[in-house]
């Protein structure tokens, strides 16, 4: 592998087969078709920028900057009390912000450019964009040759600060704000970016093939290991399996969640990289597996539970979005309607079963849902991209192979994850501390915290 | 003067309080709230966590009365907010002292 | 009419008439244009698909997307009272899921492929796209060759499944969840699909030339009629005309409205089919005529009703971009703004007049607003669709024949939907029942169905 | 400069500038190389309309409408108390109506038109294009070449008609709704067309080199400085500085900001005019802009009041949004966290300390965000568009010189918009009234003026 | 000692409670009601549907207090939430046994 | 009879109804309210505006016992509600004079 410092010009197998990835591993020739159709449109003679896949990553971007801004804190703030709802509704916000600016200022450069030792390159990028300090408007990406820079750059954006403030689910109602957003500062440098340098900016596992097409590992097992490790750490609610802590407005949370469908097509689609054949495939297996699972959940718990609710409904289309995040590029949309019903039943299962048994306080289930939804996801992408069972990997496709591949990337990323997320956890509980205290906590971090009230009716 | 107190179901307030207007009583005055008794509640269920909910929404009604009034104005009452099912409501009959209307000053009977 | 089995290389002349319906009656030319820009843009010498078009349509579904989660939901669940907001809120979002599976399980194919005989084709299309069995990430549409198969099918899903949604405002309150699933099944399958083809897939009405330029008919008195159906099969709710049953938020009802239109422009504009100027076209209609309506609803109500309220307002916002639907592509912006002023005035006095004299129970009106405003909207389209009242239609165009025409597509969805919706409500009524216990109903559905409540402050 | 009639065929040299002003400056190479792309997607020799970017407007347009249904309403109706919600909703909902009638009949044409006499074009546009009477569905822009002209119309009416909503901020709770729809009308006509025309449409502004990349003084100082004046004219809410007025719901005004924060990149990239580089350099700087201010007001509150609340990060992201919208497309990232850093600490001064100095009831602080912050993102334009701060403008630039003329901008803006607004509160005073009664006022103006209630639990 | 219950125009809230403070009251307990009484509601339209309001939104506050102290309550209660207009409500006086403070077991005047 | 009203921190609920069922009552009805007393409050910020809110969310717990149950009652609700922190609330003790169950008909200790 290259490893020649000089941004843009280097790495091109490498960057090669990361658009293979992202395009749905349609290969080279799918690669220099673009560039061919971008010559065509080109403003001079060398850039290869489409306006048609540029229209549609600006829009696949805004539609994550909808899961991030309100969605997420619609669907988490609705889940709470509603003494709670403001600090959702400020950490989902806040942490989209810091987010932002982590990735603009180092977290870009560190996960999506090239180190100059091939070692250390298997795991963290280079520094040379550190403040972006190399793009220009007219660039085009040096990783999607199709679209300019800076919108690349913004897309990815989105998915780190997102990621982030997934993690906040886990231990919701307690948690000490200024705590929380060192955290956050240090989650997505030392997490989020080389794990999403490993498996989508050239490190080791790209270099092994995992299949991850929107984010199954980098996004959604990592925020769910470490909402699992915080939830931990942090410790359970004041009350919990006691007092009743019913939703206060799963209204919200059904807006949260349908917001949350509706950004998902910037993410999955988005990741296809332009507006093409395998956009269409992100989306129509995005819609089945999404259907599928949110109604296998409300009919699994129909069936076992009595009633048909719509918390399960909605958590069941959670679900499946996550799972076929991995798989949106890579399976046929049967395939993705099987991958979305065993998501929703088992996914049921961890929020209802195991999280009772294991007796942790993962407030708002995203270990249950991010984090079971995700590993069924890579995993299910090995099997369901198979051509024989209607997915994209032609014949010389080693089902088995990939599986071990795929398990390599869960383990890793939950064993990274979770190590480097409870490290993190300690040392700001020790700077900052981590939680409220009890008397803030039963008055509700709004009030004490925030110094406002969600609702003065 | 009495105060008479009563919980009802929620959907019965507009024929009681038609009821009551019929013989006279000019103003009451509404609350919102819970009640537990022998009616159950129900059970909901949140992903894993189940929560027996055991208070059942209920209005209360208040209304000042001339003593003579109290007898008819409970009758008014059972015989508008009875559905006959458990949970029906209880009414609670109280001295009370003084009552001022506060825009003239007027008080006791006067003030009803 | 081709009646060749080869899916994709059949009916030429057909699929090319639908495509200058959908691209707004531009003719031929437009689409060797648009072939001709394709090819310039073909990853592969034969690929049609142009990436600028292929964006739009990938944001146009994501657009009706948001129509069916949240915006439907919310602008329908705003208007009960709060012990019924999740019946809606599951309702909704329930039926969306389910559509989307029956859609790409053997809607899409039933809708838009062709049937062998010639004779059953001019009502229904074929067996061959069941489980979507011969599309691939790479093809073209059949229908739209310049986007890629999935999308085309994606796009026309959301129609489908969010058309079965907009029933359910006919029997808010008292609908049985378990039948009402059943049923949507079956209409769609029964009564969508066969009206989606008939008018858009080649079927009878497409060949006499119907116009129906983003779902006057199949969606808007299709869903009208079915829901007027079934507010008479299932019967008025308990207390109806006696108790106070006041929205129980409008807020919710605004998003909705206001989402709805946001997401119109998917539905209209994108009906298109690219991203051109039949697509501002349709863009600047929706615009006037939501605008005309909005304000004609709202100043008809502060005169006669004495108060201009936020929900006439929204509601003719909503009869506006129903009038328009069928409309779009065809009208001038001025037609527009005199339709959506007609629609705003007649919707009006059908959901406070009309109803009120029938004496049924349509708890959302949505036969006074998608029934009647879809109506208005197909004749209203024969008429403004003239040149020299600012329209598409040339010096040749027969308004009085195009009138019939219209006037036959309209009688034809009200009596076959009507009567077919009548049909399945009966049967499902026998089968599973279709309305909950009157203490169940008095309770409220939220917590006797779905066993959780809406809102705990 | 040439004041031919024929529109559509003069002011060639003036488009040109304005494209260069719309499209970041890349001048006229970028703009012929447009038209090469254009021409090789041409449905007939001579069209410019290029997919890609169309379907990126037609999406910027859609975001642009997000902002006006329902964010703006939501941002806004949560701040005030629940018995005056809908009046709110209301207001911005009917406003954005009534402003896309107004352009589509005589807006545009006099903003965007060229004016016979070379005199008063400096000033106001022409009426050829009253009722859009010379558009057609196929025809380019004569403004933007490579759009539709009806979608650069449509996206040009969102920015009006969104405008006049923001200035209902300043005097919510009070007004006279039959007085604000009149004044609408009169000031969108007479302040918002004119400052369009002179800034954008080729008036004297623009003759200047004035830089306002999507609407920093023809938006965002225009409303804010036509909300100061009317808070003044229509006078202090009953109550104001004794009773509390808490905000009825922060969670309608999260997700109303964190819509506007969507739809705004339809507003910032979306001014590009194009999908290309200069959309994404305003995305990014949008991104960083609006991150940075929202932290910057947050910390701030957190340091001065002791609490960080959600209410300070949401207003810090739209004062953010406001100061980087002149800017977008001419400043680099790291500018554009510099400049939100500044606006979101001197907006929160603005909001706490200036307001309570100066003793004027901006309701919703609408002078505070838009006025402030659009003077402080008008003049830091001048400053980071400098390439040696990271911005486009090369070599040759002269940033005192362009400090000058951005002063000039803001004080005409300033002046004209305050005198001129002031002018047509007096007259609707007159003539309508402006205030609602005391006793309305107290039992709020959703159930006396618009007959209804925003909530019915 | 008494319970003195007042019902106000919501809005008068502040002045009286402060009212209060100034005689030496040192709690009180608000709750919001819906009021019937001579002051009228007003119509809601929504779509065809009209509904009469008939109940008006108000406070009703309870203070226990001292014998001694019932006449100046009532006055001041009476000086402050009066506006003159139909609708400002009532005050009732009901006799009171027994106080308990919960936090320290006070009873009687000494818990007030 | 007497009707036992108690003011008391909304978390204690759970408690004091369990010990209250023990004790044999029966039923008891439960309203939102919003207490004033030595228990400070809180201050909120909206941008500029800064407002001292003075009152606390309470409930308040209204039961009607037959007079021997009182003290026990008292004693039941004053160690489960206590925190020993200012603001645990009071409880108050009213003479009531009759009850009648709606669904039945049946009065007084019958009716409890
Ligand atoms: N002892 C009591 N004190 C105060 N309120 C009571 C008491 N008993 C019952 N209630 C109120 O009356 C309501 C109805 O009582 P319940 O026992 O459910 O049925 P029923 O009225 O048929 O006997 C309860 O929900 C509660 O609000
Ligand atoms: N007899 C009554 N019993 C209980 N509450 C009453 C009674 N009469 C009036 N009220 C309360 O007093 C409020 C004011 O009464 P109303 O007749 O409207 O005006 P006014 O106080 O000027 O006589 C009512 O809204 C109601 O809450
Ligand atoms: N005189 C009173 N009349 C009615 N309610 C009172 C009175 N004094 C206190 N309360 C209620 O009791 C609650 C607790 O009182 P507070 O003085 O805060 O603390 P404590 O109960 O510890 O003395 C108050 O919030 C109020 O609801």
């Amino acid at each position: 592998m290259d490893a020649s410092n000089s941004y843009g010009h280097s790495q091109g197998e490498q960057r090669m087969s990361l658009i293979n990835r992202l395009t749905g591993a349609f290969g080279v020739g799918a690669l220099s078709a673009l560039g061919l159709a971008g010559a065509a449109l080109a403003q001079d003679a060398e850039s290869t920028i489409v306006a048609g896949d540029t229209a549609w990553m600006l829009t696949s971007t805004v539609l994550v900057t909808l899961m991030a801004v309100p969605a997420i804190g619609l669907f988490y703030g609705g889940l709470v009390r509603s003494k709670n709802m403001l600090s959702v509704l400020t950490q989902t916000f806040g942490i989209f912000a810091l987010g932002c600016l982590v990735w603009l200022l180092w977290g870009y450069s560190l996960a999506f450019t090239s180190n100059a030792s091939e070692a250390t390159n298997a795991f963290i990028g280079g520094f040379d964009q550190f403040f972006l300090k190399m793009s220009t408007p007219d660039a085009a990406s040096p990783v999607l040759s199709n679209i300019p820079d800076y919108v690349f750059i913004c897309f990815q954006m989105t998915f780190a600060a997102l990621t982030a403030s997934l993690i906040v689910g886990g231990f919701a109602e307690r948690i000490k704000y200024s705590g929380l957003l060192a955290f956050t500062v240090l989650w997505i440098t030392l997490v989020y970016v080389p794990i999403a340098h490993i498996v989508w900016g050239g490190g080791f596992l790209f270099a092994d093939g995992a299949l991850d097409f929107a984010g199954g590992t980098v996004v959604h097992i990592n925020a769910g290991i470490a909402a699992l490790v915080g939830a931990i750490i942090v410790g359970k609610r004041v009350g919990y399996g006691k007092d009743a802590m019913p939703p206060h407005s799963l209204t919200m949370t059904m807006i949260g969640a349908s917001l949350l469908w509706v950004g998902w097509f910037g993410f999955n689609a988005g990741s296809a990289g332009a507006a093409n054949g395998t956009a269409g495939l992100a989306m129509v297996t995005t819609f089945a597996a999404t259907a599928a699972a949110a109604l296998a959940w409300h009919f699994a718990e129909w069936l076992i539970k009595g009633h048909p609710s719509l918390l399960g409904l909605v958590s069941g289309a959670i679900a499946g979005l996550v799972a076929v995040t991995p798989a949106a590029g890579f399976v046929g949309p049967m395939g993705a309607i099987i991958l979305g019903l065993i998501a929703g039943v088992l996914c049921f299962f961890a929020c209802t079963g195991l999280k009772n048994a294991l007796k942790y306080d993962d407030s708002l289930d995203v270990f249950g849902v991010h984090g079971v939804g995700g590993i069924i996801g890579a995993l299910g992408t090995a099997i369901f991209a198979a051509a024989s069972l209607g997915g994209v990997k032609g014949d010389d496709y080693d089902m088995m192979a990939q599986l071990m591949i795929q398990l390599k990337s869960v383990g890793f990323t939950l064993v990274y994850g979770g190590v480097v997320s409870a490290v993190l956890f300690i040392i700001v509980k020790v700077l900052f501390g981590v939680r409220v205290k009890e008397d803030a906590e039963r008055e509700g971090l709004d009030i004490t915290t925030h110094g406002e009230r969600a609702y003065n009716m | 003067m009495k105060l008479i107190t009563a919980v009802i179901k929620p959907f019965k307030l507009d024929e009681v309080r038609e009821a009551l207007t019929a013989l006279g009583v000019m103003g009451l005055t509404v609350t919102e709230v819970k009640g537990y008794g022998r009616q159950k509640g129900h059970t909901e269920i949140y992903r894993g966590a189940e929560y027996a909910i055991s208070f059942v929404p209920k209005l209360k009604l208040e209304v000042a009365v001339k003593t003579e009034l109290v007898d008819a104005v409970i009758e008014a009452i059972v015989s508008k907010a009875k559905t006959g099912q458990i949970g029906d409501g209880k009414i609670f009959v109280y001295p009370l002292d003084h009552v001022v209307r506060i825009r003239t000053g007027e008080t006791d009977t006067e003030a009803l």
